[in-house]
């Protein structure tokens, strides 16, 4: 399946791009999802280590599921206030 | 359930200055006797570093999401009468106010506690992230938790 | 020395509505990434006993005094950029604000702290009292620590 | 030596004024001004252990000298904010 992700603050600015589209098994989890992101822009590896990925709005662990159609956002840890 | 019981809470995010005096009224009653308000400005000094300015940048939808989340959380922990949280987005100037937190309670302990929740939670989970314009012309994302090198822009 | 180590501090007593969003700007400045402003508003339940407005006496020079002691007290404290204490005094209705604290430090934790310190200790040693007006008619001078009667007015 | 204090609040309530002159010896305490009080407007007992005596704007403990001239004033417990 195909999944969009957005990009947020210095991950888009080192990708370039506000959204990317991944290639994903159709079991995906967010741990995949990481390692497909990352092989495919390669120039988001300096923050991979601390890049934080939002599945539908929440907060979501490298063991939880990515289902088609979810909306899927990886940025570096918040810095507002 | 009259006005009094039920916790008023409202978050908003914007590109314009922020009406604190506003906020501070919507969460002003009788039920209350305290009202706590927090603003966050934009300091000219971190670090020892100058800065000339700041760029806000969100994840809208979930940011929202995420302020509405916290006052449904204080309002949990603490007998909230109203809140507001309001996060400027976009460029901002030496003093300009980036955030506002309004809140209000029946006793000022608790007032001051839900306040200080609402803004120290508010850095560590809502999708929003800054930008430095440092005075020598570079500029930086501020990353907590997070080594990288300064990009000249 | 700059106005940036400077900490401008500044009390008043009045007899009319206190401006709060004015003292807020007051304390703003380039120097404070943190604004806490708190205000006292009267309340109408003490106890589940009604009110309908409070009725408050100060001892003028000493209050001032004293509050102006307050916000030196805690500049020493924590760096206070700005910091201003307003009591207002005579006849409030319910809403009413009645005290406002505002001040400002490079950072929130201290902001809060001398917020805090600064109205907790102002209901510690302002010669200011208030008195109830209970939605019954009597009334009441508030002291704490002394047992006294309600009087019937 | 004759001081005048100042009533406030529930204390000026109880005396019905808002000031008093009192005789007092020259070399009288704060202590010794409470008794003065107390004895010569007795509807002030029922808060005198409470009431706080101010010398010149400061709080006076029992054991302060109040000398003449100065600026005294009898009041209960603050209840401001």
């Amino acid at each position: 399946m195909t999944v969009t992700v957005q990009l947020f603050a210095r991950a888009r600015d080192l990708a370039g791009t506000s959204s990317l589209e991944l290639d994903l098994s159709e079991a995906a989890t967010v741990g995949e999802l990481r390692e497909v992101l990352i092989s495919q822009e390669p120039r988001l590896t300096p923050i991979a280590r601390t890049l934080l990925v939002a599945v539908d709005g929440e907060y979501a662990a490298n063991d939880a599921p990515v289902r088609e159609g979810a909306e899927v956002a990886c940025f570096p840890p918040v810095s507002g206030g | 359930m009259s006005e009094t019981n039920q916790a008023r809470l409202h978050v908003e995010l914007t590109d314009g200055p922020i009406d604190f005096a506003a906020l501070t009224e919507e969460v002003r009653s009788p039920a209350a006797g305290a009202v706590v308000l927090f603003l966050g400005t934009v300091r000219e000094l971190t670090n020892g570093r100058r800065t000339v300015a700041l760029d806000y940048e969100g994840y809208p939808e979930m940011a929202k999401a995420k302020m509405l989340e916290l006052c449904r959380g204080a309002a949990e922990k603490w007998p909230v009468v109203g809140a507001r949280v309001v996060h400027r987005l976009g460029h901002l100037e030496l003093g300009d106010v980036s955030v506002a937190v309004a809140v209000s309670c029946p006793h000022r302990k608790d007032a001051f506690e839900a306040g200080r929740f609402l803004i120290d939670r508010l850095k560590e989970i809502v999708p929003i992230w800054k930008k430095e314009n440092w005075a020598d012309g570079s500029t930086e994302w501020v990353h907590p938790g997070s080594e990288f090198t300064t990009e000249l822009s």
